[in-house]
């Protein structure tokens, strides 16, 4: 455990994190990044509270099994929504046309429409919800196996 | 072999695959063999995302883009692919390597060897 | 010895590489006639503005399953191997 | 129903991809076990099912297309355009013949595992990863796209070190599993090399639109080696063989068979590289006589090194190499006389009939070979040869099905091994006698192993110390029975099985235009 002004900032800063990782997320399908770029900064946040508490701390909080079911809910709805298509065909963009993110923009260069993108917004969400998960639980278990304890099984 | 002076990002992404082959084959350490798998991932990843540039393209996102032409987006999307494939394997590669430090209290392949053959 | 052997082996794999990477078109005018397609067209067919997010979801849907599965996998198995041995311990 | 046989190559896929995200679930709630054993027969079914129906579909209709995202599963190319855009499944009998197998073996090895595997920690990410392993394989097998096929190659490899390394207790598993990592991940980023090389040229990842531009330049032989180079490592031949011994005899039982299934998918890789993809278009005979090569030092090192060990794992591990070298002897010959359309008639046929028709053999009785050495660890505690002894007075199915392998592998009548080594021995007798004495020696020797190794651990007295040793529990039995009845009858009836899975194979790998057809069949 570090000391009380790296805890009071990291504190501080985690916010930040998650609302810029969420943004990356949510706008995967606007600007530059996605599912994994976002979770991946958001794991980031979570890498710094394991450094500025300690890992024993943090995992009081992030209880494996809540990380495991996390994981396999992301998964299951990625796999969930390549199969919604197969009226047509598996990895069919369903979505397109429809009212949740079915916007065609105007083609060529535009500034943006946030409900465009047919099923790539919400399986951008389901991908980052995986990877967040994912890779804390990773980071986390090893971290403690470091330190001679475990994860409860 | 005309294009000599316009391949040289092709040619350092081969020389760091290359590089780091020779850390794989020679380097007794584990956490160095690690790390000469990851270098040589960095160096195919740059090979492939190299060879989807275009002169003077722009990323392939049509939000406000400027006019002219567009890099070419599947070597970035293969590229996004194989970087979080990498990330899965080393990691699973540390835990072993935690694993063995465990068992041997060494990480040197030649020491470590408990199987032999 | 075999360092020796294994030094050759690999100058010649370098060498190879290098040779081979110099034969590639030159670098920034690549040949492009699927990804053209994709730029045209990944607009209408996704109604996505970003045409690697397309490419990533929609046209290699099945890569990114397969990537997301190689997360969960390597997840999987990393837990599977930090797991806690107790259990076993009192069974045997 | 017709939906389903449509759907069945994308659904066979994708079923055991959610059944191993599921199986975690299950497991945390009350009576956990008992719900994810059900759970993971039941789904295994229904995947049995599919791929049966598929397989009835591939041999009525011929290549079955199926376009990822696209309007209509067969549109491959889209409309109005030359080259194909998405991911496609590409399903032939070669194919389906990989699938087949890797099923049934997967099957056993469940079963197996059901008691094999109790009072184990961490089943449920065990389970996970078999599934895991189950469905990158049929991935492998069924893709139509080079990098489609890095991603299902690294999966399999992953998930396939995650289970070697399973009994971390043990300093030799971890070693194992790490070996295979390794071994896995540089020959897998050879990979991606490679297709950045044929994606650079061509600006196509499909397999079949690269077969039909291939045209052997410098660029493409290049590839071509690399990717032999990276698939040969990954079936373990000869010279670069190390990992295999290590991570066969660390896995546990139900999973050193579809480890060994996996690397044999890495061969069918190899296959499809050579056949399909380069096939017509440049002179294989050089390549034919290095996979040649390449296979004869398998079986010739693989066997010596095995008659010595001490290990009963280990042993039959370093016996699938020289099994595996065989497979390799057959195709070679057929890959060397493909330009030569009357050697291929007379015996390049047959010599692929006979090296396909090992893969599937081998598999089985190997499988069958590592389950009984499983159970005896199972039950006395120890893989080494020398501190066992009379285990057949209380381990009687185990010793019989331990004789069935053994008479398999060494090619002994009416035991499927004979039917296929025969192929092979008369294919290669008439293209080069040398290799075929060779052959014949190397299964003379393989006999000889497995004879002394039976004498040790079945008969002689009996350890006092394993005067209780009882038989496997039931389900380790079924699971071996399956096998060793597939054995029997594959060696009672091999024109059968030849005429039915085989030859549609080997006819499959030959018909290179056939392949391109089914996908740029449209395109002018």
């Amino acid at each position: 455990m570090l000391s009380k002004i790296v805890r009071t900032v990291a504190n501080q800063l985690i916010v930040f994190i998650l609302i810029f990782g969420l943004y990356v997320i949510a706008h995967g399908h606007l600007t530059p990044g996605g599912g994994f770029q976002g979770g991946a900064v958001i794991v980031s946040g979570v890498v710094m509270l394991m450094v500025a508490f300690s890992s024993q701390e943090l995992k009081k909080s992030l209880r494996e099994r809540l990380l495991t079911i996390m994981e396999s809910t992301g998964a299951l709805i990625f796999a969930a929504l390549a199969i919604a298509g197969i009226g047509t065909v598996v990895f069919y963009n369903f979505l397109v046309g429809t009212p949740i993110f079915g916007r065609i923009p105007p083609i060529g260069p535009n500034s943006g429409d946030f409900w465009t993108g047919g099923f790539i917004p919400p399986m951008n969400f389901a991908v980052g919800l995986k990877v967040v998960a994912g890779l804390s639980a990773v980071v986390l278990a090893l971290a403690l196996f470091a330190r001679g304890e475990e994860m409860e099984e | 072999m005309e294009y000599i002076p316009l391949n040289f990002p092709f040619l350092a992404a081969a020389l760091l695959a290359g590089i780091s082959f020779y850390i794989i084959i020679f380097k007794r350490n584990l956490i160095k063999l690690i790390m000469g798998i990851a270098m040589m991932s960095s160096g195919v990843n740059l090979f492939i995302v190299a060879l989807g540039y275009r002169a003077g393209g722009n990323a392939p996102i049509y939000t406000d883009v400027p006019e002219g032409p567009m890099v070419l987006p599947v070597p970035q999307a293969l590229t996004l692919t194989s970087i979080v494939i990498n990330v899965a394997v080393l990691a699973l590669m540390l835990t072993m390597v935690i694993h063995i430090y465990r068992h041997t209290g060494d990480i040197d392949s030649k020491k470590s060897r408990i199987l032999k053959g | 010895m075999r360092r020796v052997v294994g030094l050759i082996l690999w100058l010649v794999l370098i060498a190879f590489l290098m040779w081979g990477v110099l034969l590639i078109h030159p670098f920034g005018y690549p040949p492009s006639d699927m990804d053209d397609y994709i730029i045209e067209n990944a607009q209408e067919q996704t109604g996505n503005n970003n045409v690697v997010a397309s490419v990533v979801f929609d046209y290699r849907g099945l890569d990114t399953l397969g990537e997301a599965t190689i997360l969960f996998t390597a997840v999987t198995g990393v837990l599977l191997l930090l797991r806690t041995q107790k259990h076993k311990e009192e069974n045997s | 129903m017709d939906n389903l046989v449509t759907h069945s190559p994308a659904l066979i896929v994708w079923l055991p991809l959610v059944a191993a995200f599921i199986i975690p679930l299950i497991s945390l709630g009350r009576a956990g076990a008992r719900a994810r054993s059900i759970f993971v027969f039941v789904i295994f079914s229904f995947i049995f099912f599919l791929v049966a129906i598929l397989a009835k579909n591939v041999h009525t209709v011929g290549i079955r297309v199926y376009t990822f995202g696209a309007k209509l599963p067969e549109l491959a190319v889209p409309e109005g355009y030359m080259v194909p855009v998405r991911i496609i499944f590409e399903v032939d009998s070669m194919s389906i013949f990989m699938g087949l197998t890797i099923t049934t073996v997967t099957l056993a090895a469940l079963i197996y595992s059901l008691h094999f595997m109790k009072g184990q920690t961490g089943l449920a990410r065990f389970y996970s990863l078999m599934m895991l392993l189950y469905a990158a394989m049929m991935g492998l097998a069924f893709t139509g796209d080079m990098f489609n096929l890095f991603v299902f190659l690294e999966i399999a490899s992953i998930a396939g070190a995650g289970l070697a390394a399973y009994r971390t207790n043990m300093a030799d598993a971890v070693e194992g599993g790490f070996k295979y990592i390794v071994i896995s991940a540089v020959s897998a980023l050879l990979v991606l090399f490679t297709i950045g090389i044929l994606y650079a040229q061509y600006n196509v990842l499909s397999i079949a639109a690269l077969a039909h531009y291939i045209r052997g330049t410098p660029l493409d032989m290049l590839a071509l080696g690399l990717l032999a180079g990276a698939f040969v490592i990954k079936l373990a031949g000869v010279p670069v063989h190390m990992w295999a011994p290590d991570t066969y005899t660390v896995a546990p039982a139900g999973t050193t068979p579809m480890i060994l299934a996996a690397s044999y998918t890495s061969m069918y890789a190899l296959y499809r590289v050579t056949f399909t993809l380069y096939g017509g278009h440049i002179n294989t005979t050089a390549i034919g006589w290095i996979v040649i090569i390449v296979g004869v030092l398998s079986m010739f090192v693989g066997v010596m090194m095995a008659v010595h060990q001490t290990d009963i794992k280990r042993m039959m591990a370093y016996h699938a190499i020289s099994q595996g070298g065989y497979m390799l002897l057959g195709v070679g010959v057929g890959l060397a006389v493909l330009t030569n359309p009357v050697a291929l008639a007379n015996y390049g046929r047959d010599a692929i009939n006979g090296g396909i028709f090992h893969i599937i053999n081998h598999v089985f009785y190997k499988a069958l070979l590592f389950m009984t050495a499983e159970a005896i660890f199972f039950r006395i505690g120890t893989r080494d040869t020398n501190k066992m002894g009379g285990l057949a007075r209380n381990m009687k199915w185990t010793a019989i099905f331990y004789v069935i392998g053994a008479l398999a592998i060494s090619g002994i009548p009416p035991f499927n091994g004979f039917a296929s080594k025969l192929l092979i021995y008369e294919a290669v007798l008439k293209f080069n006698p040398v290799l075929s004495v060779i052959a014949m020696f190397v299964s003379l020797v393989t006999l000889a192993s497995f004879t002394k190794v039976f004498y040790s651990t079945f008969t002689g007295p009996q350890m006092p110390a394993y005067k209780e040793v009882k038989e496997v529990p039931k389900s380790m039995i079924i699971g071996m029975s399956i096998l060793a009845a597939c054995i029997i009858f594959f060696g009672l009836f091999p024109g059968l099985i030849v005429n039915t899975i085989v030859a549609p194979a080997t006819n499959a790998l030959i018909n290179q235009a056939s392949y391109i057809n089914a996908v740029m069949g449209a395109v002018p």
